[in-house]
């Protein structure tokens, strides 16, 4: 490159500068031209750390992802407990962190944020002695973000931006035309790659394991999944879950309400999971997986009166302690409310003795076909050296103006048994009409009406279904699953009607119903206690109603001398810590302990184990 | 040992005169040593020029009074600062600019990153950052220049009078004789 | 200064010295010395003591999990941060196969220009220190800020971004940024002149540059040296060019090249891929197409790579800048070795090339290669 | 020469070529034997692949062995060769290859200091970046730097392991 010649007055050139305004920043005085808008650095810098403690769940994800180690948690007496969340919270070291923010870009609540404060400087105390001054210095540093700098904001993460998988697999179902027809599974469950991908989701916090109620290792056995090691998986799931088959397709989930992945998208899958991880290993293969040997021998025997979840569930756990186990139960096959209470589309035959089979072969003992009355009863007792009674809520609970005994009026569960023995051609027709009405709001209740609709497709090729429920749609107690999936089956679905009166025509037959508008159906203490407007009425036409609105306990084959010394509060038994009734050797599991629901059933049954075992020891 | 007390250098009343005139003209060492050297330049040059807080760089140890660790220090950089900040002439004071010299910072589990810079010199002022912004290093220059008026930066005099501990220290990481790992199975 | 004379003898008429160049040297370029052999002014003998900037990346690497690396590796090279997160990212994105999206490539490029020209500004301040043109260096550090500021802006850091990610970038360009930066360009176009004024045309350093330190076309390959230096003795080749990442093969450009292979030759190539820089991210800022800005991407805790090994380069502002990494297909890097673009030209070319230099001449010579000591220390 | 011609070209001329494979289209790597070393080097340099990018190595700890990496680079073909071989972990030794290229004798330098590897030929075994170094070479796999750095650096808070 050439240079020219520099001319005479060239040194004047620097003049032309006076008047330039000055590059320098009068700091602090001065913002920058960059971004006039803000005050001082960049609008999304990446500064100290703020966190929301309230929103904060303690889920520890951030320390995970911290690439230098800066983040601890710490438990502090100051946070609020709360369902789903840690008394943790982050503590942050400034002596490690290099502010790359990834904390916030996998916050799984959006709780932890950077402010655009950066200003910090500790001098060293004149007081500090040599052996203490490094440390006085690196706990300077150390610090529990707060509230501070929130209004600050700079680094924060979006949905858009988030590190973390907030879609969930989706799991592959029938199409509505195809599943009405016939009572096959509806969904069709994870392929293996589902399964992976869908197991990657997951950051291992534990909080599902914290609200699971048997404490199930759910991080452990998804990390096997994603592994591709199904055994290991099995093995995991089995240490606390004797009835993953049925627990991997109708779980109440608790553990995926609290997934710390729902706070910013769909949380994990974590039933699902499971029923992949036990659907993809056969029974035969479960003996070399799973220890099948009693861990001691204690030599008595125990019986099980009712063999439901919660029964089955105390037989597995106490066969593994070394008891001898008889259950006794009343239909022709043990499962209870699993097998007469859930529809097969629901929970197939297949996966349910799946299940039972395994316990069978653990030496379980199971007497079908036997009912209990108080004489057997009392047999029982003087032969077994505990008895656990685990009979669940089986009579259902009716509206108290249908008139009983009324034709084509009937309960939820006799009906869904029904539907059961007929599916498996124990009896040959279920009574249904082709108008049929459904009262209640729960998933018992959309089990019936989705049950009905499938019948009547079967039968007269046209569904007509109607559920009523007292509650709104953002109190209904089913899950959105089932709302969704009903109304594409053809299930019309009413919200907020109480029934008044059952209309009937000429001949004492069924017409139709009568409906009030139902204002509130909580009192001011929580309690159920529905409010209706009678100037509101609705009438529902129908030649059939199925009333689903809860079920009772049923403990007449309970002889009186030891009906008298339980304790019953709102129809549960009341029991001591060690699941024990009062009475010597009768301990209680399942929905008479806890109320309704499967995996608080398996959870009674393996307390009530314990509770037997702590009374031979 | 001897604790230097706020109170105590206060009644020498001949030094706090000192250390009025001292703050106004802080001559930097120009010697980097790690990231944070990044920062310097702009720090220096016309965007935030430090020059209006009279400090400027310079050259060579023995005129500098102050001794910018900027950043993490390797073992063999540590050799050099010690030489250097040992020419230094009293008084001088140092300040430890980021995250690593304070616990270690992004190279917490290095085999060749020193984590605590206190235990081989002491720091008079530690910035936090990774690297910290020429504003935090002005406003951290600030922060000294007011503790070196309220004869609160005292580092040096302990350097001295606790010379052995500092040396101790220093040998203890830079001149080791046998290896560290095997040698902790003995 | 800190140079050690250590007295090694006679040596015919001249005293032999062994002169201990930096690491505390106004004139060295980072942490780094060279120890020198002298005889009066002339340079006999050059050994290079690397290592003061040593922290072990290639061990600790090892150590964290694929995307926590992101924090790291940027501290490799303090300069020019961005191209370590570009080469490690490419290295994931072949070994997993994923496609970037394309607004995420355009990012990347004008990011990565971005930082070359921030690179090369920290260059000319380099050339302007070294020559006593402080005003060089106070110019050309003050406009490098504008650049930060950008940087600041989209990535929420000045020095360390660690803002290119696996599968894309980390967030999309903020309103009104776009903008902003033509601004930026448009005023670093017109400073380019006032540079040539003060630098390239400037008598005396021309006069200092003019055959220093000349490196052959056939020396340079043989030594391993890339990028602007290499270009500087007439090999065209430019890794941007020959084997396209980001969008560089979907942006027309030309590379430029000098055939003199001498100090002067290096200072104006670097002169020339400052403006090329400057045309490259005015084309991206003009094509830059909408969509998302990054792939779908696992979970960072969960996130593996298959096994396999691969060799990514880019063309960073002092020459290829590689990694080479090998995976066994667990959570974690297996190894990761890094070659830096001045790891020849600093340990090795110098004890070649420095060898009847003068003195004075060593710390020019390492401002025009810009040698980077964290590239040979890592 | 595209790649696929290369490959047939190295294939045909020289014998005890373990394992070619290509890696994408710019880029492929072979496996050699341990005594091949030299010869395959020196025939790639005169089949133009002038430059020599890194010298470096793997600890594959499980296999009790080494993989010594020579990353050469030709500007006719522009491919990427990566030269591999295998050597006992115990023992590491090689052959040097100071002769070929100059600059190998610095990358063998660093290598030796990091793997603890052996060069045959290269006297030059002075530590070039590590101070005062007295524990096994610190990229092998066995070598702990964390603890190494809390027992040597002090430990202040505990540290996930």
């Amino acid at each position: 490159m050439d240079y020219k010649k520099k001319s005479f007055f060239a040194p004047f050139n620097s003049l032309k500068y006076l008047l330039k305004d000055p590059v320098t920043i009068r700091y602090p005085k001065e913002n920058k031209k960059t971004y006039p808008e803000v005050e001082g650095v960049s609008p999304q810098y990446r500064g100290r750390h703020f966190n929301d403690l309230e929103k904060c769940i303690g889920c520890g994800t951030c320390e995970d992802i911290c690439p230098t180690g800066a983040i601890q948690m710490v438990e502090f007496d100051d946070v609020k407990e709360k369902n789903g969340a840690t008394k943790k919270r982050p503590v942050i070291d400034y002596g490690r962190c290099c502010f790359c923010g990834f904390c916030v870009d996998v916050c799984t609540t959006s709780s932890l944020g950077m402010s655009r404060e950066y200003v910090n400087n500790f001098p060293t105390p004149p007081e500090a002695t040599e052996d203490t001054q490094g440390e006085i210095i690196s706990k300077y540093f150390i610090i529990r973000p707060d509230l501070n700098f929130s209004k600050n904001q700079g680094w924060i993460t979006d949905n858009n931006y988030s590190w973390l998988e907030l879609k969930r697999v989706v799991m592959g179902i029938f199409n509505p035309e195809e599943r009405s027809n016939s009572f096959l599974e509806i969904v069709k469950g994870y392929t293996k790659e589902e399964a992976i991908l869908e197991a990657r989701r997951c950051v291992a916090c534990g909080l599902c394991k914290d609200a699971c109620p048997i404490h199930m290792d759910i991080p452990e056995y998804i990390m096997a999944i994603f592994n591709d090691d199904v055994k290991e998986s099995v093995k995991e799931i089995y240490k606390t879950n004797p009835l993953p088959e049925v627990c991997g397709r109708v779980c109440t989930h608790k553990c995926e309400s609290v997934c710390s992945l729902g706070h910013r998208g769909e949380p994990v899958a974590i039933r699902w999971l499971k029923r992949y991880a036990v659907d993809s290993l056969p029974l035969e293969e479960y003996k070399n997986v799973i220890a099948n040997k009693p861990i001691k021998q204690a030599g008595k025997s125990v019986a099980i009166i009712g063999g439901g979840p919660a029964g089955l569930s105390a037989a597995y756990f106490l066969s593994f302690m070394g008891y001898r186990i008889t259950i006794f139960e009343k239909e022709a096959k043990a499962g209870g409310i699993a097998r007469y209470g859930i529809p097969a589309y629901r929970l197939p035959e297949d996966a349910l003795n799946k299940d039972i089979d395994f316990i069978k072969s653990l030496g379980v003992e199971i007497k079908t076909n036997t009912n209990i009355d108080k004489n057997m009863f009392e047999k029982i007792y003087k032969e077994y050296d505990a008895i656990i009674i685990s009979t669940g809520f089986d009579l259902p609970r009716s509206t108290n103006l249908s008139r009983n005994g009324m034709e084509n009026v009937v309960g939820a569960l006799p009906f869904l048994h029904d539907v059961r023995e007929f599916l498996s051609n124990k009896i040959s027709d279920v009574k249904i009409t082709d108008n049929v009405l459904v009262i209640g709001g729960g998933n018992v209740a959309f089990d019936c009406s989705r049950s009905v609709a499938r019948l009547q497709k079967m039968k007269f090729g046209k569904v007509k279904v109607t559920q009523v429920c007292l509650e709104t749609p953002d109190i209904i107690p089913a899950d959105k699953e089932e709302i969704e999936e009903s109304a594409e089956e053809g299930v019309t679905l009413i919200y907020g009607m109480g029934p008044k009166e059952i209309i009937l025509d000429d001949k004492g037959n069924i017409k139709g119903l009568d409906f009030m508008k139902c204002e509130s159906v909580f009192d001011e203490n929580m309690r159920f206690n529905p409010k209706f407007n009678e100037n509101e009425r609705l009438i529902c036409e129908a030649t059939m109603i199925i009333e689903a609105i809860g079920q009772a306990p049923d403990y007449s084959f309970i002889p009186e001398e030891y009906r008298s010394k339980m304790k019953f509060e709102r129809g549960k038994i009341v029991l001591d810590e060690n699941y024990s009734t009062g009475i010597e050797k009768i301990f209680a599991a399942g929905d008479i302990v806890k109320g309704p629901d499967i995996v608080n059933g398996i959870a009674t049954g393996l307390n009530a184990a314990k509770g037997v075992d702590k009374l031979f020891n | 040992m001897e604790l230097y007390s706020t109170k105590k250098l206060k009644d020498e009343g001949f030094e706090q005169i000192l250390n009025f005139f001292r703050k106004k003209s802080l001559w930097m060492l120009h010697y980097c040593t790690g990231c944070g050297a990044v920062e310097l330049p702009p720090t220096m040059t016309s965007r935030w020029d430090m020059e209006r807080f009279g400090m400027g760089p310079m050259a060579t140890p023995r005129q500098a009074d102050l001794l910018l660790i900027t950043g993490y220090l390797s073992l063999k950089s540590l050799k050099r600062v010690i030489y250097t900040y040992e020419q230094m002439q009293n008084p001088k004071w140092v300040i430890a600019l980021g995250s690593c010299p304070i616990n270690g910072g992004i190279y917490y589990d290095s085999y060749s990153v020193i984590n605590r810079l206190a235990l081989y010199i002491p720091v008079d002022l530690s910035i936090e950052g990774c690297m910290p912004r020429p504003e935090a290093i002005i406003e951290g220059f600030i922060k000294l220049m007011k503790q070196i008026e309220n004869g609160e930066a005292v580092g040096y005099k302990k350097y001295q009078e606790n010379y052995k501990w500092y040396k101790q220290n220093q040998d203890s990481v830079l001149k080791r004789e046998f290896p560290v790992l095997s040698g902790e199975e003995k | 200064m800190s140079e050690i004379l250590t007295y090694l003898g006679k040596d015919e008429e001249y005293e032999v010295y062994e002169l201990f160049f930096g690491p505390n040297h106004p004139g060295m370029s980072g942490n780094f010395s060279y120890i020198l052999t002298v005889d009066g002014h002339t340079i006999k003998k050059v050994s290079p003591d690397p290592g003061l900037l040593h922290r072990g990346f290639e061990k600790l690497v090892e150590r964290r999990l694929w995307l926590q690396n992101i924090a790291l590796i940027p501290r490799i090279c303090v300069p020019e941060p961005d191209i370590n997160e570009m080469v490690y990212s490419t290295a994931i994105e072949k070994l997993c196969h994923i496609d970037v999206p394309l607004r995420a490539s355009y990012i990347r490029t004008i990011v990565l220009e971005m930082a070359r020209l921030s690179a090369f500004l920290f260059g000319f301040g380099g050339i302007g220190g070294t020559t006593g043109l402080y005003t060089a260096s106070y110019w050309s550090i003050s406009d490098r800020d504008y650049l930060l500021d950008l940087f600041e802006w989209l990535t929420g850091a000045r020095v360390y971004h660690m803002y290119i990610l696996p599968g894309g970038v980390r967030r999309d360009l903020p309103n009104g940024w776009t903008e902003k930066l033509k601004e930026t360009i448009d005023y670093l176009q017109k400073r380019l002149n006032e540079y040539d004024r003060l630098i390239y045309n400037n008598p005396l350093v021309i006069k200092r540059l003019k055959g220093l330190g000349k490196i052959e076309k056939e020396l340079a390959i043989e030594y391993g040296i890339t990028g602007p230096n290499l270009k500087a003795t007439g090999v065209k080749y430019d890794i941007r060019k020959m084997v396209p990442y980001a969008a560089y093969d979907k942006i027309d450009f030309d590379i430029p090249s000098q055939n003199e292979g001498d100090g002067l030759a290096r200072a104006i190539q670097r002169r020339e891929e400052f403006q090329l820089s400057l045309d490259i991210i005015r084309k991206a800022l003009k094509d830059i197409p909408d969509g998302p800005v990054r792939a779908n991407m696992p979970n960072p805790l969960k996130f593996k790579v298959p096994k396999g090994e691969v060799y990514v380069k880019i063309e960073s502002a002092r020459g290829e800048h590689a990694y080479y990494i090998v995976s066994d297909g667990g959570d974690k890097p297996y190894r990761m070795a890094v070659r830096g673009g001045s790891y020849t030209a600093g340990l090795i070319l110098a004890q070649k090339v420095l060898v009847g230099c003068r003195i004075e001449d060593v710390a020019l010579w390492m401002a025009t290669m810009d040698i980077c000591p964290p590239d040979f220390d890592r | 020469m595209n790649q696929k011609e290369l490959i047939e070209y190295i294939k045909n001329n020289f014998k005890g070529i373990e394992n070619i494979k290509s890696i994408d289209e710019k880029q492929f790597s072979i496996t050699v034997q341990k005594e091949r070393i030299i010869n395959i080097l020196s025939f790639l340099k005169l089949s133009n692949f002038k430059e020599l990018a890194l010298i470096t190595a793997v600890d594959w700890i499980k296999e009790e062995k080494i993989e010594v990496v020579y990353i050469l680079f030709s500007y006719e073909y522009e491919q990427q060769l990566i030269v591999k071989t295998y050597i006992d972990r115990q023992e590491p030794s090689i052959e040097s290859i100071k002769n070929l290229w100059e600059i190998a004798t610095m990358y063998e330098r660093d290598v030796h200091e990091f793997f603890g590897i052996d060069f045959i030929g290269n006297d030059d075994k002075r530590p070039l970046i590590l101070h005062n170094w007295k524990d096994i070479p610190p990229l092998r796999k066995d070598f702990d730097s964390l603890k190494y750095s809390n027992t040597i650096f002090g430990k202040f808070k505990k540290d996930k392991e």
